[in-house]
């Protein structure tokens, strides 16, 4: 199913950036270039071609793993997205970790626990995070943690210090949804009849929650993560470019200022690429824990 | 009883049913306090947007610069303090209001007409017409919202329009499939097949019957998605890419102040917390609403 | 239930507020409340001996990427301070801005118009081969092939090989200031056989005191001691130098304050006193010849009139603009050029909205008109700001277009732009300004404002070629005069060079154009 | 406290339920006994707090809005209302253990049937994984499933099977006492009877009493041996199979076996009870049952009815025989 997804993505996000105004050709050749030699890097790049011309090029070159050049540096798009990339990777990994480690220990003690003051004050953290937009609890974070008590480092990445504040600033909205998420999913689960039955068997509190209860209640936490994955590749944009961690956010953005079209098509589409793939990987899992669906399967 | 005393009866009963679920509604989004307070918060926030020229003049208060007031701490005439320009900052925020609620509201709206009118024909009709709908949305899905909408306003240019139409594509197929599952659900009741019994066409069907059914998921949606949609104005804009100077937005609020945060943390702190009570206001009314809409989702 | 919800509720936002609050320093004269990491920190390294441990690497904090490892493919000041350390020009700037030689041995000038130089014998490049006349005729005919330095040679004729170590270069007309051109990034000599080998400066190989490592884009530039460098007095003291990209102002302060690196190169001026109060580092404030100015494109209208170009002079505040773009840390400018060259004349326009408006209406636009402001950074997006704001006074609209550093070079000089922020250093030479900005055969280049204007024209080249220093001096006063009467840009201000550095460090020099001679700097 | 034979003995029990809506008094004075090896049928309408009373003796009353007031259980001379979560966990399963009404939603999606069922054996008999497995394939052969389905899911069984498994796990550990709450209901008749004839042959096999809580008289028939019946809160009459059937005494119970159709007597018009189960969030003064009741006097709206008893077996809450113990019912004519 992945692959008609992402050629539909390709198109789409061609389509969008073709409609980007400027001379492509003036843009490559700098400036200094006389008119004939613009019209014959017109002509050789095939920029006069219809846009599906050119996107039918492109997707070619695409299979190869070849992005085109970029308008600015004139170097690769796919080297410069190939050596950025996996530190938007370490990124958002760390934060989806995070999120999965804080919310789901605070969604099931707060279902368990319900109406209690810890079940109110995980509700209340849990609002409040889905409010905060992100880039601004980086500032917040820097001021607290880097300005005053100097304990991180406020920008750039060398080593896992400057990492902890950028991915804790993304998780922090990951995990206020995915404890929403596991809490309601809790309740409804110790409701149903196996509990009892468990309960009947002589097992206890805690094995009900974590044999009984939390694999159940991890099936609809699971795709949740999926989705939050997507959000937080959008927030990973806006968080690198308050802590300047070079990753593919921030190529995007610059290269937008840059208006070097081919990079901002490339940071897209591996955005998408990475979105779908983790999305796939979650549908693995889902089956991974719910036989029901496992079954239909083979 | 007599034919007549007993009809009035009938009649007396169907008034109490059809008065008392709005009121019934509205009792059970009462009593959830929380959602209260959501909705004083809103209220203040659409009233400053509305009294905004009481309370400043936008030329002389909003942008107008002096200098020689510049980087004051909150003060008795300056409740927020003043920015690096030596405008007033809580003025600003009040203007802020305007321009967010009126983005999030139109790139809502955009979002709920196109989407919903796709999800309805994809609910009504189903089979290869659905289809093709939900396979044109998951490639819009495929790409997280925020990059999305990053993308379109790269392509078509920083303004306030491009970012309401770019913010109300990125949500086209989250309304497209809360309508299409709304209208599912309500579809196959047995007074949609009465009304085409009689011969009633599709639109009148669709309009008359099943959209009024399906209104309670689409009102609790389009609320949070206004929350979400204030959220994406303020990150763009953060990026530049969204409300461009000197309008004052709290995004681009954020993103001018961020250099000061070290010595005037104030100039960044008013605006964010600006963006997480008005954001945090609709979502509490988003959940106030769904317990009160349909309570078996408790 | 819900009355606890309130109450938590409203107690986490005291509590994130009053987090952030309360590091919320006092005003920024008053010190005595400072945040405490800092203070602690200052405290403990009083009591013992500031003993610092001999380090043999150095980190330089930039505030963006270098734009080219090739010296001939940019003409920024970053990228310009990578290229002095990998490559050596003919003749070379010390820090009062007097033409050394460099790689020269010897030169004389036989005519008005003609060059003799020798080379230094066994200067290496880093490969082992060594450099020839050869290298020196291939890199300087080069140059003037390359779109961002072809303006540095543009005055030289021919070159020809005399020998093996020795080249002469014969210039269009009488050039007073030749010298100062070869001292240019631009002029730097390259190994022929490196830059024919098509690696397009992947790994440049060039004779500097400093060697390439490595440049990950966006991040930093790390370079290493070239060991057998020729020059033995101007050997790199230290054996590494990492050029760190830290957009954000206060991060490269911190970055400095938590020794990540050791000299901040463009300290942002509003944090001027938190280096002066921390006895760990050291400011260093050295007037500049950097002039700002905000130029108009000449050939697009409504630019194309005097009328306008001088109302906008009127309609800036440059007061402003020195409060909110250096703190202060600067002089006005009052003309082209800064107040330290040769034949310097004030001729400045005084900020008089009223006056702007009466000309605009002289000019045929009584309602004001609409145009776009392009820049590049955020402290020149604040200027873009102030200006936007002081030309809404007089009825004029602008937007401001963000761009980034490289690619707002090369729209500008295709003349894309309406205005555009920029600043401009040039050494101690006028000519070395006023021939690339506002000589018209340099419209494409750098002449951003493209502005064509015979008389002016006249006047540079007469100065340039007026070998009395009176009469040049006379020659300038009247050209400063009539420029500013044409009013093609608004001069803002000059800003000081403000740089900080580790107290530690000893060779730290400032030239008027910033830090210079890094490979001097050591612990 | 007599030496008695009794597995369960519970005495003036009462349970009531705090919601946000009112309180509803679920269970107000529930007396039952249960001899060792015989099964007792606990009869009654949906929300006559059948399933609260077995719930309550398995400590499993969700305690935020649910309450014990007062009463006390002695299960197997163990006293529940004393005994600590830990005690409970081991006499659940171990000493008593319960069927639950909806098989299919009775066991866990989400792990095989050979685990649900080793996991009481393993809790509850020090034994190895493997030997607990080994005992679970016993036990599911034991109530005629296959072995070799241990490692499949619920899903792949039917309503029959999966209600075989809840057996299975229940008896896993041979508890003393089974509760099975309504296990049939959710099953249509054929395995109805399967289900029914195989609990029979494991009670006789375990030597087990059970506490089986239904609506159908049919399947009281089947496999009880006392009946006790139940309305609002309360057991109203409570006897042998024979007091029960034979003599009953109870208004309420005579509308119950009237509402039964006669498979002989075709033409018989039935005759249900009229009105609906009194509102638990005000159960009337006197006895609850008396606005539907055809025997209705006066004494029975203000005050609640005394036990009579017939024999030692046999009791009635009913004012009817205060007086007059040999009243006779007939069918609603006083």
């Amino acid at each position: 199913m992945l692959i008609p997804v992402m050629l539909g993505v390709t198109f789409l996000v061609y389509f969008i950036i073709s409609l980007t105004p400027g001379d492509a050709a003036a843009m490559i050749l700098g400036n200094g270039a006389t008119e004939e030699s613009i019209k014959e890097l017109r002509e050789e790049m095939g920029f006069n071609d219809p846009t599906i011309v050119q996107y039918a090029n492109y997707m070619k070159d695409l299979l190869t793993g070849d992005m085109g050049t970029s308008y600015s540096t004139g170097k690769s798009v796919a080297g410069e997205i190939g050596q950025r990339f996996p530190n938007t990777f370490k990124l958002t990994f760390s934060a989806i970790f995070i999120a999965i480690l804080i919310s789901i220990p605070i969604g099931v003690i707060s279902a368990t626990k319900q109406y209690s003051i810890f079940d109110n004050a995980g509700m209340i953290f849990a609002l409040i995070g889905i409010s905060m937009p992100s880039f601004w609890t980086g500032l917040m974070l820097i001021i607290a943690f880097s300005l005053n008590l100097g304990w991180f480092p406020s920008s750039g990445m060398d080593g896992i210090r400057s990492l902890i504040l950028p991915a804790f600033t993304l998780a922090i909205a990951s995990t206020a949804s995915i404890t929403r998420t596991t809490r309601s999913s809790m309740l409804e689960v110790v409701r149903q009849d196996y509990i009892n039955t468990a309960k009947a068997k002589g097992v206890s509190k805690k094995d009900v929650i974590r044999k009984h209860a939390l694999r159940n209640a991890l099936i609809p936490a699971v795709t949740v993560i999926g989705l939050e994955f997507g959000i937080l590749l959008g927030g990973a944009v806006l968080t690198e470019t308050v802590f300047s961690w070079p990753g593919i956010g921030r190529l995007m953005v610059e290269s937008i200022q840059r208006k070097d079209t081919p990079m901002v098509l490339g940071c897209v589409i591996v955005f998408a690429v990475a979105f779908s793939v983790v999305n796939l990987i979650v549908d693995i899992l889902y089956a991974y824990i719910d036989p029901r669906i496992k079954a239909n399967y083979n | 009883m007599s034919q007549k005393h007993e009809n009035e009866n009938i009649k007396g009963i169907m008034d109490i049913k059809k008065r008392s679920q709005w009121a019934d509604i509205w009792h059970h989004f009462k009593k959830n306090k929380a959602a209260i307070v959501g909705m004083m918060l809103i209220v203040l926030f659409v009233c400053l947007a509305l009294f905004a020229p009481l309370i400043g003049d936008y030329q002389d208060d909003a942008l107008k610069m002096n200098i020689r007031e510049r980087l004051q701490s909150p003060s008795a005439d300056h409740w927020f303090g003043t920015d690096e320009f030596g405008r007033d900052i809580f003025i600003r925020i009040v203007y802020g209001t305007r321009i967010s609620l009126f983005v999030g509201i139109i790139s809502v709206s955009i979002a709920l007409s196109i989407g919903g009118f796709l999800g309805s024909i994809a609910g009504y009709y189903g089979g290869k017409i659905d289809n093709a709908i939900m396979r044109v949305l998951d490639v819009i899905l495929a790409i997280p919202a925020i990059l999305l909408a990053i993308t379109i306003v790269a392509a078509l240019g920083a303004s306030i329009i491009n970012l309401m139409i770019a913010i109300g594509i990125a949500n086209i197929p989250g309304f497209a499939r809360v309508v299409r599952a709304a209208i599912l659900s309500v579809k196959d009741q047995e007074y949609i097949e009465a009304a085409k019994a009689i011969g009633a066409k599709d639109h009148t069907i669709i309009l008359k019957h099943v959209l009024p059914n399906s209104m309670a998921p689409i009102i609790v949606f389009s609320t949070l998605k206004v929350a979400t949609a204030i959220m994406a104005t303020a990150s763009l804009s953060f990026i530049g890419l969204g409300v461009q100077p000197p309008t004052p937005e709290w995004g681009s609020m954020l993103a001018g102040g961020r250099a000061y945060i070290r010595d005037y943390m104030y100039i960044v702190l008013y605006p964010g917390l600006a963006i997480v009570l008005s954001v945090l206001s609709l979502n509490l009314i988003g959940d106030g609403l769904r317990d009160a809409l349909d309570p078996k989702l408790k | 239930m819900l009355k606890r919800l309130l109450a938590i509720s409203l107690i986490l936002v005291l509590v994130l507020g009053t987090l952030a609050g309360c590091s919320k320093p006092a005003e920024p004269t008053a010190t005595e409340e400072k945040p405490a990491a800092t203070e602690e920190k200052a405290a403990v390294s009083k009591a013992e001996e500031p003993k610092v441990e001999v380090k043999d690497e150095i980190a330089i904090a930039l505030d963006s990427d270098i734009t080219s490892l090739d010296p001939q493919g940019h003409n920024d000041t970053k990228s310009e301070a990578v290229s002095f350390l990998l490559f050596n020009r003919l003749f070379r700037l010390n820090t009062d801005f007097e033409v050394v030689p460099d790689l020269a041995e010897s030169w004389e000038q036989p005519s008005d118009t003609e060059w003799v130089i020798k080379i230094k014998e066994g200067v290496k490049f880093s490969d082992g081969t060594e450099m020839t006349s050869e290298d020196v005729k291939f890199s300087l005919e080069r140059s003037q092939g390359m779109p961002k330095v072809k303006h540095v040679l543009a005055e030289v004729e021919s070159i020809e090989i005399v020998d093996k170590y020795t080249v002469k270069l014969t210039t269009k007309s009488a050039f007073a200031p030749f010298l100062y051109s070869l001292v240019h990034a631009g002029a730097s000599i390259l190994p022929k056989a490196y830059v024919e080998s098509g690696d397009e400066f992947v790994n440049p190989i060039g004779s500097g005191p400093y060697t390439f490592v490595e440049w990950v884009s966006g991040d930093k530039v790390v370079l290493e001691k070239n060991e057998n460098y020729f020059d033995k007095e101007n050997m790199g003291q230290t054996s590494k130098i990492t050029f760190k990209v830290i957009p954000e102002g206060a991060s490269r302060t911190i970055a400095l304050e938590t020794g990540e690196v050791d000299v901040v190169q463009a300290l942002q001026t509003m944090d001027i006193n938190k280096i002066v109060d921390n006895d760990d580092l050291t400011l260093y404030e050295e007037p500049s010849t950097r002039v700002d100015f905000f130029a108009m494109n000449n050939e697009k209208a409504p630019f194309d009139n005097k009328l306008v170009r001088q109302a906008i002079n009127y309609a800036i505040d440059k007061e402003a603009i020195m409060i909110v773009a250096i703190d202060g840390a600067g002089t006005a400018a009052e003309s082209v050029l800064a107040p330290s060259m040769l034949g310097y004349k004030a001729a400045d326009y005084e900020f008089n909205p009223e006056k702007a408006k009466e000309l605009l209406a002289e000019a045929g636009y009584p309602d004001g008109f609409d145009m776009t402001i392009w820049t590049s950074g955020d402290d020149r997006k604040r200027i873009a700001e102030i200006i936007q704001s002081n030309l809404m006074e007089s009825g004029i609209n602008a937007t401001i277009e963000m761009y980034e550093w490289g690619t707002f070079i090369d729209v500008c000089m295709k003349g894309e732009e309406e205005s555009l922020i920029l600043g401009w250093t040039s050494n101690p030479d006028p000519d070395s300004t006023l021939t690339p900005l506002y000589y018209s055969e340099n419209i494409g280049g750098m002449n951003f404002s493209r502005i064509n204007n015979e008389k002016l024209d006249n006047l540079i080249v007469s100065a340039r070629e007026e070998l009395d220093l009176n009469k040049r001096i006379e020659i300038y006063n009247e050209l400063h005069e009539y420029i500013m009467d044409e009013a093609p840009i608004v001069p803002l201000f000059v800003k000081n060079n403000v740089v900080g550095a580790n107290a530690g460090l000893k060779g730290v020099e400032l030239s008027p154009q910033g830090l210079w001679n890094i490979e001097k700097i050591h612990y | 406290m007599i030496l008695n034979n009794n597995i369960l003995n519970i005495e003036d029990l009462v349970i009531r339920y705090v919601t946000e809506d009112g309180i509803v008094e679920a269970v107000n004075g529930v007396n039952i006994k249960i001899e060792k090896g015989k099964t007792l049928g606990l009869v009654g309408e949906t929300g006559a707090g059948k399933t609260t009373t077995a719930l309550s003796i398995l400590k499993l009353i969700p305690d935020p809005p649910g309450e014990v007031v007062k009463g006390n259980i002695l299960l197997d001379n163990i006293d529940i209302m004393k005994a600590n979560e830990s005690k409970m966990e081991k006499i659940r399963g171990e000493v008593v253990s319960m069927i639950f009404q909806d098989p299919m939603t009775a066991l866990n999606p989400v792990i095989t049937v050979g685990d649900q069922i080793a996991e009481a054996i393993f809790i509850h008999q020090k034994v190895t994984k493997k030997e607990a497995n080994n005992k679970a394939k016993e036990m599911l052969e034991m109530v005629g499933i296959p072995g070799n389905r241990l490692n499949e899911y619920p899903h792949q069984f039917s309503g029959g099977m999966k209600q075989r498994v809840v057996i299975a796990i229940a008896l896993s550990c041979s508890p003393k006492l089974l509760i099975a709450d309504e296990p049939t209901t959710a099953l249509d008749v054929t395995i109805q009877a399967q289900v029914l004839e195989l609990m029979r042959e494991l009670k006789k096999k375990f030597q087990m009493s059970m506490l089986m809580i239904t609506h159908d008289l049919g399947v009281v028939v089947e496999v009880c041996d006392d009946v006790a019946i139940m309305y609002a809160g309360r057991i109203i009459e409570q006897g042998t199979l024979e007091d029960i059937f034979r003599s009953t005494k109870h208004p309420y119970t005579e509308g119950l076996f009237n509402s039964i159709p006669n498979i002989e007597d075709r033409k018989a018009k039935l005759k249900p009870i009229r009105g609906l189960m009194s509102d638990p969030y005000d159960l009337p003064k006197g006895c609850a049952f008396c606005d539907r009741c055809d025997y209705q006097m006066e004494i029975c709206k203000t005050k609640k009815p005394e036990k009579v008893y017939f024999s030692d077996t046999h009791f009635v809450e009913c004012h009817l025989y205060n007086e007059n113990k040999d009243f006779k019912l007939n069918n609603g004519r006083k």
